[in-house]
């Protein structure tokens, strides 16, 4: 009882504490979707927003398998790969509407997810985590092997068709910067609706206690295909994107395991189980390289050889990932949180 | 097979204040059985250790029974055997008429069984609600597509759980703790939280292993008028493993014996106090 | 007899910078005592015995106030392994053998731990046998597939084999039937009697405890509250029914709220 | 089948077999690691790497084979070192995901270090080994995978008698076994994590040598890990024995599968035969086959 008692002095937010903490996702949305089309430059959009969205994206697909359900994925690249090889063909082979195609691409990249998802009814921790490898090498290789995939091309290389939804052209950068945050926004909304909702008290309990969860009547093998599905099929989405709006021509190697590494730092960095922290995460990873050879380019242009620069580059990320992992095991996400109280604190006391 | 299932379980339609009568299996399985769980000379084994020999147990309607015995005795295998997390080598499980060999655990709270483990099996991310919610997680409807489109039935269905789990939570008292992230809280209110999981959904059968290991005397006497409680409003069975053998002997009506996998005794508590076999092989003669 | 040799002085501490587990405990063990320390389970025993061997960094806990001295040095500036040569070893609560380790092999560890070679190392097994006859029969077995029993006597003949002269056991009669409680509990006494060996024993079995220690100090949510001479204790039936309650084996059935 | 293409057919199974050797001189550094902490090491593909190119590049600058060899070694132990001081201590108590992306980050660091000081260049590497095949009962067998096979063998005998005789070994099996435990007994767990990876950075120089001689000393060399895992997966992370076997499984069926399978597909499936196999035989043992198969207590 008394314990109990401790609890009751913990005041709930109120109301209208509720709508002051949707503000700066209020602020954010209105300069995404006001003010960078209106100001910002050519290279910010294609060099930094575009990649970062469809990063988002794959790393919001990533978090809800490993985040939420607590199923490791190495091969999420691989999706990303289904999602845009997919959306090509529809679009090529069957001239649908690009919303039709992208959904069908997520169709797609969801039952191929399953498929590879089915070890994961049997195995756990590092044995799934390495068997999601199976997904990575199979689809790279297929993709190479089989040219129908990519049109007879060349080592399998496809040229995105110029996008536009309903005779609108989006083929600019602005255009295509519209469309990839149209439908990262979209779907960042959904799966908010489905974390916080019963199928999220689903998967965490799988995640969270797996025994459990079975005895207590939460259907174990569902929730996990289920995650599975949604996030290849969202990794799908941002794989077309990544195809449609940012590089335009993408071949299977663009997909390979570095490219699942990445989005899985994502989501470590980020934060686990966090559905901004998918988008931190993103811009850390967008934006480290960049700032990275700014700064190499400042010291060691002329002096070393850009092969020299790449390797050095590649060593400070691995530095760089571990000093993050043991400054801050809960990601970027706890770190704005944490940052969140402090401003917070001097207007409680 | 799937009548016989409906039949079974009322707690797919969760009947408010159901007396001892009601809880009871109907008409002709209780004729058949007279017992909520009947276990028949169940045996099991790991790697050459007999963890359990032939051990029989009949659990009535409303009755509170507890499971004593020393550490290795089997107390927990018996447990996991009736969930079904191990599966037995010989023997049988019944509840009311269903009979197992292999208890599926995912039909367990559809079989109306609900339990606890030594070791909190709490999902701690989640909040006190939820964790209290997930255990009427098996009684759902609507899907995915229904709660994203607030259909209403997927409404109505998301209501009238939030009301059992307050119902519950408030009995518990647990009301004030219901959004605290359940990782958050204090040992003795987390154990509380996972009796609260597995009473939601009105269970006709209670397994509890171990409910008040690690409690002050005073939270275990809380702990155990909870049970009591929950046994009295709804006249559910409840099998209590506990190694504090004063709260067994206040608590239990019957009490059964362990000692290495073997049924040594089973009886009222002054009857298995008194036990010669008892007292040799557990108790020792000084305790008695 | 009389020095201090293991002293609490008003300690606290918590885990995670977050949840106290200690409010202010104080206690000294004597050299060649047998010292009991009683309260619930949750009470901070654990904390307190994990502290004095400074384990508590290993699961991020930490002492935050008071001091815990080792032959009057503080325990915080030394590694676990540093106190156990130096004679101050700990038997964790829950026993915590090597499952996968034969029962021998988990008596090696413990000198291993201790750095002693192979003389010291048969000498010790040969005292571990000695005093729990049943463990040489079971030497072979694999720890995990023994019994709650054996393997208590195990994780004791462990600390053992690293020659302790400051024996500090967490809740040896954990799980365990009264009778094979009441052998380990004899065994202890004899080794204190026979070999000087100084004892702190954690236990929630205060009437066994009361039985065979000298000293006893009582703590009750994290907080020393009551201490002094064993046998004193165990006369006061009130200090029984309200430090020790629902704690006594076969005790009358307590009365539940309904 | 005429008796021919069945010796071709065993022939290519030899082959397999010795190359499945390989794959299980990688996994058995893994296991050694993963067996004592619970870390996957995803640098021990780029441990691989940067032993063999010390060593390559310490010979080519003149040094004689026992001197390269000693230094190496030295620099394996001093990666050790490094590794426990700047990577596992500060990351101690973290989850095990934690750590295996932590290692990600080293493999990183490795690769970049290891060719930043040696150079990018392709090194061959001749360790006086004969190529040149032998015949056994009019089957082909290649002596140099022979000698690995033995190297290999030996190399698992010593590892499994120091496991089971020495006091050092049985301290790795107890910190396998229960960490906390371990500390509490006195093991001193920073100098069994050094010992723990300077081994697995020896292990790491013998598979980067015979694996050198082969393909040569380069990067490519840090990507036989992706040949490793599905011999974890299959053999059990845990068990050095269970590497061997899946080792040898998974060599055989992929080259097998190779000849017999790969024109039907078009060739290339190297790359994911394995996994495939692995996941196969899981679907029946989910513990992997020699996986140790503890009761779950609930």
């Amino acid at each position: 009882m008394s314990l109990v008692t401790e609890f009751s002095a913990t005041p709930l937010p109120p109301r209208e504490n509720r709508l002051l903490a949707a503000l700066p996702l209020v602020v954010i949305l209105a300069v995404a979707y006001l003010a960078v089309p209106l100001l910002a430059n050519e290279y910010l959009i294609e060099a930094i927003l575009l990649p970062f969205l469809a990063l988002s994206l794959a790393g919001l697909g990533l978090n809800l398998l490993t985040g939420y359900a607590g199923q490791v994925s190495l091969g999420s690249a691989a999706f990303m790969a289904v999602g845009a090889f997919a959306a090509f063909n529809f679009d090529l082979r069957l001239g649908l509407p690009l919303p039709a195609s992208m959904l069908l691409a997520a169709v797609a990249a969801a039952a191929i997810g399953l498929v590879f998802g089915l070890p994961s009814l049997r195995l756990r921790g590092f044995y799934l985590a390495v068997s999601t490898l199976a997904a990575q090498f199979f689809v790279q290789w297929a993709l190479n092997k089989f040219g129908w995939f990519s049109n007879g091309s060349a080592s399998g290389i496809i040229a995105a068709p110029a996008i536009g939804i309903a005779g609108l052209p989006l083929s600019g950068p602005v255009g295509r910067y519209l469309f990839a945050l149209v439908t990262v926004t979209a779907i960042t909304f959904l799966l908010h609706r489905i974390v916080n909702g019963p199928q999220g008290v689903n998967l965490i309990a799988v995640r969270d206690n797996e025994t459990a969860a079975r005895v207590i009547g939460v259907p174990v093998l569902r929730t996990k295909l289920f995650a599975f599905a949604l996030s290849s099929a969202i990794i799908g989405i941002a794989g077309v994107i990544w195809a449609f709006a940012y590089l335009r021509t993408v071949e299977p190697a663009g997909f390979n395991l570095d490219r699942s590494f990445q989005i899985l730092f994502i989501v470590i960095i980020g934060g686990l189980a966090t559905i901004r922290g998918a988008f931190l995460g993103a811009g850390l990873i967008v934006v480290f390289p960049l700032v990275l050879s700014r700064l190499t380019g400042l010291f060691f242009d002329g002096v070393a050889d850009p092969g020299t620069i790449e390797l050095l580059e590649r060593i400070a990320l691995g530095t760089v990932i571990i000093l993050f992992l043991i400054a801050e095991p809960s990601g970027l996400s706890a770190i704005l949180s944490r940052l969140k109280r402090r401003l917070a604190a001097p207007r409680a006391g | 097979m799937t009548s016989a299932l409906l039949r079974a379980h009322p707690a797919a339609h969760p009947v408010r204040d159901r007396t001892e009568a009601q809880a009871l299996p109907k008409g002709e399985t209780r004729a058949a059985t007279g017992a909520v769980l009947a276990l028949e000379a169940v045996s099991l084994g790991f790697g050459g250790i007999k963890a359990l020999t032939a051990v029989s147990l009949d659990v009535k309607a409303g009755e509170i029974r507890a499971v004593i015995g020393p550490n290795g005795a089997g107390k927990s295998s018996l447990i996991n055997v009736i969930s079904g997390l191990y599966q037995a080598d010989a023997g049988e499980i019944r509840f009311g008429a269903q009979r197992f060999r292999a208890v599926p655990p995912q039909r367990l709270a559809v079989l109306g069984v609900a339990r606890t483990f030594q070791n909190l099996a709490l999902f701690p991310a989640l909040t006190v609600a939820e964790n209290i919610l997930s255990g009427l997680v098996f009684q759902r409807r609507s899907g995915v597509l229904g709660h994203l489109l607030s259909l209403p039935a997927a409404r109505r269905e998301q209501a009238r759980q939030n009301g059992q789990v307050r119902k519950v939570a408030e009995r518990l008292h647990l009301t004030a703790a219901l959004d605290r992230k359940v990782g958050t809280l204090p040992y003795g209110l987390q154990k509380r939280v996972e009796l609260a999981r597995a009473l939601v959904a009105e269970p006709r059968l209670l397994l509890l292993d171990e409910p008040m290991a690690g409690m002050t005397a005073t939270e275990k006497a809380e702990m155990a008028g909870f049970v009591r409680q929950a046994r009295d409003a709804s006249g559910l069975s409840v099998i209590l493993i506990e190694h504090d053998i004063g709260v067994v002997m206040g608590l239990s009506d019957h009490i059964a014996v362990l000692d290495h996998g073997v049924k040594i005794a089973d009886g009222t508590p002054d009857q298995v106090r008194r036990d010669p076999e008892v007292i040799r092989a557990y108790l020792g003669a000084e305790a008695a | 007899m009389s020095d201090v040799i293991l002293e609490f002085e008003d300690v606290a501490a918590s885990y995670n910078g977050a949840i106290a587990a200690l409010h202010g405990v104080s206690l000294t063990v004597r050299s060649g005592e047998f010292a009991a320390l009683l309260g619930a389970n949750g009470a901070g025993k654990t904390t307190l015995l994990k502290a004095a061997s400074n384990l508590l960094p290993a699961e991020r806990g930490r002492i935050t106030r008071g001091h815990i001295r080792f032959r009057g040095q503080d325990v915080t500036s030394a590694s676990p392994d540093a106190h156990i040569r130096k004679g101050l070893v700990p038997v964790l609560e829950g026993r915590r053998l090597f499952k996968s380790l034969t029962i021998e092999e988990n008596l090696v560890t413990g000198a291993v731990g201790r750095g002693f070679g192979r003389a010291r190392i048969a000498a010790g097994l040969e005292q571990v046998y000695a005093l729990f006859p049943r463990l040489a029969t079971r030497r072979r077995s694999v720890a995990g597939l023994t019994s709650g029993g054996e393997q208590q006597m195990a994780a004791i003949g462990r600390g053992l084999m690293a020659a302790p002269e400051v024996f500090v056991l967490d809740e040896p009669s954990m799980g365990l039937a009264p009778l094979v409680v009441a052998e380990i509990f004899e065994a202890l006494s004899r080794l204190n009697r026979e070999t000087g060996l100084t004892l702190l024993v954690a236990e929630q079995n205060s009437s066994v405890a009361l039985k065979h220690a000298h000293h006893a100090t009582v703590i009750e949510n994290g907080r020393s509250v009551l201490c002094g001479p064993a046998a004193e204790l165990a006369g006061r039936e009130d200090i029984k029914a309200s430090y020790l309650g629902g704690a006594a084996t076969a005790a009358p059935p307590i009365q539940v709220r309904s | 089948m005429d008796w021919f293409t069945f010796l071709f057919a065993v022939e290519v199974a030899i082959g397999g077999l010795l190359s499945g050797v390989m794959y299980a001189l990688v996994a058995i550094g893994f296991v050694l690691i993963y067996k004592t902490s619970g870390v996957l090491n995803f640098a021990q593909g780029a441990m691989v790497l940067f032993a063999a190119l010390t060593f390559v590049s310490l010979t080519e600058m003149g040094l004689p084979f026992a001197g390269a060899l000693v230094l190496t070694l030295l620099a394996m132990t001093l990666l050790g070192i490094t590794v426990e001081r700047a990577v596992l201590r500060p990351l101690a108590n973290r989850s095990p995901m934690t750590l295996f992306m932590a290692t990600l980050g080293l493999s990183y660091i490795l690769e970049g270090l290891a060719q930043l000081l040696w150079g990018t260049q392709v090194h061959r590497l001749d360790l006086g080994i004969s190529n040149d095949p032998f015949e056994v009962a009019g089957i082909f067998i290649s002596t140099f995978d022979l000698v690995a096979a033995a190297i290999a063998g030996a190399m698992v005998a010593v590892l499994t008698a120091f496991f089971r005789f020495t006091r050092t070994g049985l301290a790795f099996r107890a910190v396998a076994d229960d960490q906390f435990a371990a500390l509490a007994v006195g093991l001193r767990l920073d100098r069994i994590w050094i010992a723990v990876w300077t081994a697995a950075g020896v292990v790491a120089l013998v598979a980067g040598l015979l694996w050198g001689a082969r393909l040569g000393v380069q990067f490519s060399l840090s990507l036989v890990v992706l040949k490793a895992l599905p011999v974890l997966v299959l053999g059990g992370f845990d068990s050095v024995l269970g590497a061997i076997v899946a080792g040898l499984l998974i060599g055989a069926t992929e080259k097998l599968a190779e000849v017999y399978l790969g024109p039907f597909v078009g060739g290339g499936i190297e790359g994911w035969f394995a996994y495939a196999v692995a996941l196969v035989v899981l679907l029946v043992r989910p513990s992997g086959l020699f996986g140790q198969k503890l009761v779950e207590r609930f």
